[in-house]
C-alpha cells in the first residue's frame, strides 16, 4: 500500500509547496532598483500575499534580489552574502543592468553580466522594472520551484571553480573566507 | 500498572493543539496587521508554510553545541510550561502535570527558554546576537517584576499557588479574578505586553538596529525550531493569562475566543506604536506597572 | 546694474586685499575669483573669517589634459547675502600636490579624499587620505581624462553579445515614419566625434 | 572604568541602513564611541560616463544619481546648460518644472516618512505612506512615462505638455493628500513614543551647523532659515506664495516637523502653480540633441531638493560633451563628515533614525 517512492513524493510536494509560498528576500538594496522594493512590499502591491517577505539576515533568507547594477565593491559583499545563505537559495537579477550592463555598459566600476559571477534563476528586465514586473518575476520563480528547475545553488556548487575564476578576475584582492555554506 | 489513557492522549495532543493554534494565531495576526495597513495580507496558514520551508532547508550552518542547544532549550521550555497549565478547565484530558505549586514552577520555566536562547545566540559570535541577547535579558528583568507582583497579589488573596485552585475560585464570570482583583490584572496585562514582544517592546529583534537580534545567525532547521517554539509559547502565555484572570475555559470555543481577544491587546497596540529603546522600556515597566502591582499587594494585605 | 551692488562690493573687497586676483562678477549672486595657487589658503581664510563666507559648498577639480593642468574650484557661500564665490586656481598635473583645508572645514576632508582617489592629487596635511569610493584600485586614477573607461570595461568585464536578429530602434522607427536619420544621429555613442 | 569596546558593522547588508553603505561603529556598551562611514558600494562613475556622452545623453544619467527624487538633478543639469548657453525657457515650461519638482519633493517626503518611522519600529506608517506615494508616481507615469526615472526636464524646457485633464487629477490627488495628513499626524508626529524616541536625539549644534555644511531640512530644523527657493529663486519660485518653515531644536523631531510642514507648503504650491499656469509652448526650438554644441563656459547651479541643496558645477569646453559635471549632493556632507560627528555618543538604537532624518542617500555620495 505505501511504497517508499510515493511517500517521498508526498513529502516533496509539501516541501516544494511550502518553499514556493514562503520566499524570504534578504534585505540588501544593492543598487538603485531597491527603490521599487518598498512599493512592492507595501500596501499598493502587497507581495506578502504570495508569501514574499523581507528577511533581515542572509542566514534566514531564500532569495537574493540583485537590484540593479553591481559595483565591484558590492559584488564582493554580494558573493559573501550569497554564500552565507542556506540552500535551497535563489538569485533574481533585477533590471537591465544585471543582464548586459544596461546604461552602465561602459562604466569602469560596474559588472556587465551578473550570471558570470552568481547563478541567476530569474532575470527581470527593464530600467527600472515596475512592481508588477517584480511580482511576475517572483511568480516565475515559484513556477520554477514547483517544477524543480530552480537549482542555482547546485549549479554554483558544481561549477564553483568557473565562478571563482570569473569572480577573481574582477575582484583584485580576494581576502574572503572559504566556501562554507 | 493502571494506565490513565485520558491523560496519555492529553499529553500527546496538547503540544500538537498548541502548535496548530499558535501557528494559526500567528497567521491571523499577520492578516489583521495587513488589514490595518491597507493591504490584503498573506493567507492565514502562512506561518505554517514558513515553518515547513525552514525545516526543509537542505543546509543549516552550525556554530557550536550551544547554538544547537539554544532552540532545543527554547522548545523544551515551551512544551514543559504547556504541560503544567490546565488548558481546558476540569477536563481529564488536559490536566497534564499541573500540581499544587505549579504557578511558582511556571514562573521559572517561562524564563528558562529565554536563557537557553541567550546561551545559544551567544555562541554564534555575531555581535548583533550578543546585543540582542543583552537587550532581551534586561527587558525581561523589566517585565518580570510587575508580572511577579501581580501573581503574588493573587497568591496572597486566594492563598494558593495552584492554577487548578485558582480556576476553581472563578466558577462564575462575576468571580473572575479580573473583577476580584483588577489592580493585579492591570499590572499583569502591562507585563503581558512586554512578554509578547510586540511593539513597543520589540527592541530585542529590532531589524533596523541589530538585524534580527538573537536569531541573526540561525537559519534553516534552527529557525524552524525557534518558530515552532515561539508559536507554542505564545499559546502558553495566552492560556496562562486566561486561566489566571479570565476564569479559564471549559471548552475549546471559549478558549479560542478568550485567548484570541487577549492576543489582540498586544497586537493592536503593536500596530500603532514605534518601539521603545531598552532603557525606556525597562523604565516603563518599573514605573506604573510595578507601582500598580505593589498597590495590588497592599490592597490585598489590608483587606486581609 | 543696481541689482549687482552687493556682488560688486564683494569683488572690490577681494581685489583690494588680493591684488593679483582676477575677480569677475558673473551674474547675480556669483562672483568668480581666479587666484595663484599659493593664494588659495590665505583667500579661503580671509573669506571665511573676515567676509563671513562660512559655508564650503564644494571643492571640484577639472582635468585640462591639453594644458597639462588641474583646475581646482572652491565654492563658498555667505549665508547673510547668499552670494557665492567660486575661487579657482591651476595646479601642475604631473606631480599634483596641494594644501589641505581640513582645519578650516570638516567636510573638506571628504572632498580631498575623493579627489586623491579620482585624480591622484595629494593633499598635504589631510590625515585621512584613505580609500574612499574605490576598493583595491590599480592603475591610473579613473577620473583623469587619459583613462579610457570603455576600454577598461571591455577588458575587465564580460560583454554579452546582443541578439543576432536585434533591430536598430531608430532605423525601424524612421522606416515607418519615412523620415531620414541625420548623418550625426547614426552613431549612438558619438564617441568618434 | 572604561567599558570594553566592540566593533559593529552596520551594513552594507543591513535593514537599518539607508541604501547601500556601511557604517563602522565602535561601541562601548550601547553607546557609539567612534563612527566611520564607508561608501562606494554604488559607485557607477556617473561623472566619467557624462564625459563620454553628449549633453543631452547625460539627462538619463543624472536622474539616476538620486533615486528617490530624480527631478532636481534633471533641473540642475538643464539649468546649467541654459546658463552656459544663455538659452531662454518658455514661461509654461517653468511652471511645469516647478510642479514636477514639488510633486517629487512630496513623493520623497512620503518615502522618508516611511523610512523614518519604519526604522523606529512603526511598521504601519511605511505601509500607508509608501502606498500613498504611489498616487504621485501614477501622476508622473502619466506625465512622463516613467514611475521612477522621468527624464522629463531638459535644457530648453520640458519634454512634453501636460496630458488632457491632468490638472484635475493632480488637484484631486492633492485633496487626497491633504485629507491624509491629519491621519499621519495621529499615527506618527503626535505619537507619544515617536516623540520619546526622537526629541533630543541626534542634535546638530546650531552654532556649528553652518560651518559643518548642513543644508536643507536638517539646517531648518536648527532654526536657521535657509532655502535655495527663497535665497536664489529659480524658475518661478519668486512668483509663488510660500513660507519656509523652521523649527528650533536641531534634533530628529525638529527635522521631522520641518518636513511635515513643508509637505503642506508643497501641496499649496502645486495648487498655485496649476492655478497660475500660462499657455504657450513647453520648449523652444533646440538643436539636434546629438549635434548640440554647448559654448565654452562654466556654471554652478543649485536646486532645493527634499534633502537640501543640490549643486551642479558644469564645465563645457565648447565641444559636444561635457568637460566636467561635478555633482554636489546634500548627502555628500550629511552622510560622511556630519554623520561621523553626530553619531558619537548616540545609542545604537538611534543610529538608523539619525541616518534617516539626515536623509543620507549613498548614490549621491559616490555617484
Amino acid at each position: 500500500m505505501y511504497n517508499d517512492k510515493d511517500a517521498k513524493k508526498i513529502v516533496d510536494i509539501i516541501q516544494s509547496y511550502a518553499r514556493k509560498h514562503s520566499l524570504w528576500v534578504v534585505a540588501y538594496g544593492t543598487g538603485c532598483g531597491a527603490i521599487e522594493i518598498p512599493p512592492t512590499m507595501t500596501s499598493r502591491y502587497d507581495a506578502e500575499r504570495f508569501g514574499i517577505r523581507g528577511s533581515a539576515t542572509p542566514r534566514q533568507a531564500d532569495v537574493l534580489l540583485i537590484t540593479g547594477y553591481l559595483a565591484v565593491k558590492t559584488l564582493k559583499r554580494v558573493i559573501r552574502t550569497y554564500e552565507q545563505m542556506q540552500a535551497p537559495k535563489f538569485v533574481m537579477g533585477f533590471g537591465s543592468c544585471t543582464i548586459n550592463g544596461g546604461m552602465y555598459w561602459d562604466s569602469y566600476n560596474t559588472i556587465n553580466a551578473l550570471d558570470r559571477y552568481l547563478p541567476v534563476d530569474v532575470f527581470i528586465n527593464g530600467c527600472m522594472p515596475r512592481p508588477e514586473a517584480v511580482i511576475s518575476g517572483f511568480i516565475k520563480l515559484q513556477q520554477l520551484i514547483s517544477e524543480g528547475k530552480a537549482e542555482g545553488a547546485e549549479k554554483y556548487l558544481k561549477n564553483l571553480e568557473w565562478y571563482r575564476e570569473n569572480q577573481n578576475k574582477v575582484i583584485p584582492n580576494w581576502n574572503m573566507p572559504d566556501y562554507n555554506w | 500498572m493502571e494506565i490513565n489513557w485520558s491523560s496519555v492522549i492529553g499529553i500527546v495532543a496538547t503540544p500538537v493543539i498548541a502548535f496548530i493554534v499558535g501557528v494559526l494565531y500567528g497567521g491571523a495576526v499577520r492578516k489583521i496587521t495587513a488589514r490595518v495597513q491597507n493591504r490584503y495580507g498573506p493567507p492565514i496558514t502562512q506561518n505554517l508554510f514558513d515553518i515547513i520551508k525552514l525545516y526543509s532547508k537542505k543546509t543549516a550552518i552550525q556554530h557550536g553545541v550551544m547554538q544547537h542547544l539554544g532552540p532545543v532549550f527554547a522548545i523544551t521550555a515551551s512544551v514543559t510550561s504547556l504541560y503544567f497549565i490546565p488548558v481546558i478547565k476540569d477536563s481529564p484530558y488536559f490536566q497534564n502535570f499541573s500540581f499544587n505549586g505549579d504557578l511558582i514552577f511556571l514562573l521559572y520555566m517561562m524564563v528558562f527558554g529565554s536563557l537557553g536562547m541567550a546561551l545559544g545566540a551567544g555562541q554564534t559570535g555575531n555581535p548583533n546576537s550578543a546585543i540582542g541577547v543583552s537587550r532581551g535579558l534586561s527587558q525581561m528583568v523589566g517585565y518580570e517584576i510587575p508580572f511577579v507582583l501581580a501573581l503574588v497579589a493573587i497568591m496572597i488573596q486566594f492563598k494558593t499557588t495552584s492554577l487548578n485552585e485558582l480556576l476553581a475560585v472563578q466558577d462564575h464570570f462575576t468571580n473572575w479574578i479580573i473583577f476580584q482583583s483588577p489592580l493585579a490584572f492591570v499590572a499583569g496585562i502591562l507585563a503581558f505586553l512586554g512578554m509578547m514582544h510586540y511593539a513597543p517592546f520589540d527592541v530585542v529583534i529590532a531589524p533596523a538596529e541589530i538585524a534580527s537580534g538573537p536569531p541573526s545567525e540561525f537559519g534553516g532547521k534552527y529557525l524552524g525550531l525557534m518558530m515552532t517554539s515561539g508559536s507554542i509559547f505564545a499559546f502558553v502565555k495566552l492560556v496562562l493569562f486566561v486561566d489566571i484572570f479570565l476564569g479559564g475555559a471549559s471548552d475549546f470555543i471559549t478558549l479560542i475566543i478568550k485567548t484570541f481577544l487577549l492576543y489582540m491587546i498586544p497586537v493592536l497596540t503593536g500596530i500603532v506604536s514605534p518601539r521603545f529603546r531598552t532603557e525606556q522600556s525597562i523604565l516603563f515597566f518599573w514605573k506604573w506597572p510595578t507601582f500598580i502591582g505593589i498597590l495590588a499587594i497592599i490592597v490585598v494585605v489590608l483587606n486581609g | 546694474m543696481e541689482e549687482l551692488k552687493i556682488e560688486k562690493e564683494i569683488a572690490e573687497e577681494i581685489s583690494k586685499t588680493f591684488h593679483s586676483a582676477e575677480v569677475t562678477v558673473k551674474r547675480e549672486k556669483r562672483v568668480v575669483v581666479k587666484l595663484r595657487d599659493d593664494l588659495i589658503t590665505p583667500f579661503l581664510s580671509y573669506a571665511k573669517n573676515n567676509m563671513n563666507f562660512i559655508h564650503l559648498a564644494h571643492i571640484s577639480c577639472v582635468d585640462w589634459l591639453e594644458d597639462n593642468k588641474f583646475e581646482l574650484i572652491y565654492s563658498l557661500l555667505n549665508y547673510d547675502n547668499k552670494v557665492m564665490i567660486l575661487a579657482k586656481t591651476y595646479i601642475d598635473r604631473e606631480n599634483p600636490e596641494f594644501v589641505s583645508h581640513t582645519n578650516y572645514w570638516d567636510q573638506a576632508e571628504t572632498y580631498e579624499r575623493e579627489m586623491r582617489e579620482m585624480y591622484g592629487i595629494n593633499f598635504k596635511g589631510n590625515k585621512r587620505l584613505t580609500e574612499f569610493i574605490l576598493e583595491d584600485w590599480q592603475g591610473i586614477p579613473p577620473m583623469r581624462r587619459d583613462f579610457d573607461t570603455v576600454k577598461f570595461s571591455q577588458d575587465t568585464f564580460y560583454n554579452r553579445p546582443g541578439r543576432e536578429n536585434a533591430q536598430d530602434v531608430r532605423t525601424t522607427v524612421t522606416k515607418k515614419s519615412g523620415e531620414e536619420i541625420p548623418e550625426i544621429g547614426k552613431d549612438y555613442t558619438v564617441r568618434n566625434l | 572604568m572604561r567599558e570594553k569596546e566592540t566593533t559593529l558593522y552596520l551594513g552594507p547588508q543591513h535593514p537599518g541602513i539607508t541604501g547601500n553603505m556601511m557604517v563602522k561603529l565602535k561601541v562601548a556598551g550601547d553607546t557609539v564611541v567612534k563612527a566611520e562611514t564607508h561608501v562606494g558600494y554604488l559607485h557607477r562613475a556617473f561623472e566619467k560616463l557624462m564625459e563620454q556622452r553628449t549633453w543631452m545623453q547625460s539627462f538619463p544619467i543624472v536622474c539616476r544619481i538620486c533615486v528617490p527624487e530624480p527631478d532636481p538633478n534633471e533641473e540642475n543639469l538643464a539649468r546649467a546648460v541654459e546658463e552656459i548657453e544663455g538659452r531662454e525657457v518658455p514661461e509654461r515650461a517653468k511652471y511645469i518644472r516647478v510642479m514636477a519638482l514639488e510633486l517629487s519633493r512630496l513623493a520623497a517626503y512620503m518615502l522618508w516618512m516611511g523610512g523614518q518611522s519604519g526604522g523606529l519600529g512603526l511598521y504601519t506608517a511605511p505601509q500607508w505612506s509608501v502606498g500613498d506615494r504611489d498616487y504621485i508616481l501614477d501622476l508622473f507615469e502619466e506625465l512622463t512615462g516613467g514611475r521612477i526615472y522621468h527624464m522629463y526636464i531638459w535644457a530648453g524646457g520640458v519634454r512634453r505638455d501636460l496630458p488632457d485633464g491632468f490638472k484635475e487629477r493632480v488637484l484631486k490627488t492633492m485633496d487626497y493628500f491633504e485629507s491624509r495628513l491629519p491621519e499621519y499626524d495621529k499615527l506618527i508626529f503626535d505619537n507619544a513614543i515617536f516623540k520619546k524616541r526622537t526629541i533630543g536625539i541626534g542634535v546638530i549644534d546650531k552654532e556649528k551647523a553652518l560651518e559643518w555644511g548642513v543644508v536643507g531640512p536638517p539646517l531648518r530644523g536648527c532654526g536657521i532659515k535657509h532655502d535655495v527657493r527663497i535665497d536664489e529663486p529659480y524658475e518661478i519660485y519668486d512668483k509663488l506664495e510660500f513660507e519656509v518653515p523652521t523649527v528650533e531644536g536641531g534634533d530628529i523631531y525638529a527635522r521631522a516637523m520641518v518636513r511635515r510642514r513643508e509637505m503642506e507648503q508643497s501641496i499649496s504650491m502645486i495648487r498655485q502653480v496649476l492655478d497660475k499656469m500660462p499657455g504657450g509652448p513647453v520648449y523652444n526650438k533646440v538643436p539636434n540633441p546629438l549635434n548640440w554644441y554647448v559654448p565654452k563656459g562654466d556654471a554652478y547651479v543649485k536646486t532645493e531638493s527634499a534633502r537640501g541643496e543640490f549643486g551642479y558645477y558644469a564645465v563645457s569646453d565648447g565641444s559636444l560633451k561635457p568637460r566636467r559635471v561635478h555633482v554636489r549632493g546634500p548627502a555628500y556632507v550629511h552622510g560622511v563628515s556630519l554623520l561621523e560627528r553626530i553619531l558619537v555618543g548616540a545609542n545604537i538604537s538611534d543610529v538608523s533614525p539619525i541616518m534617516n532624518s539626515l536623509g543620507v542617500c549613498p548614490p549621491e555620495i559616490e555617484r
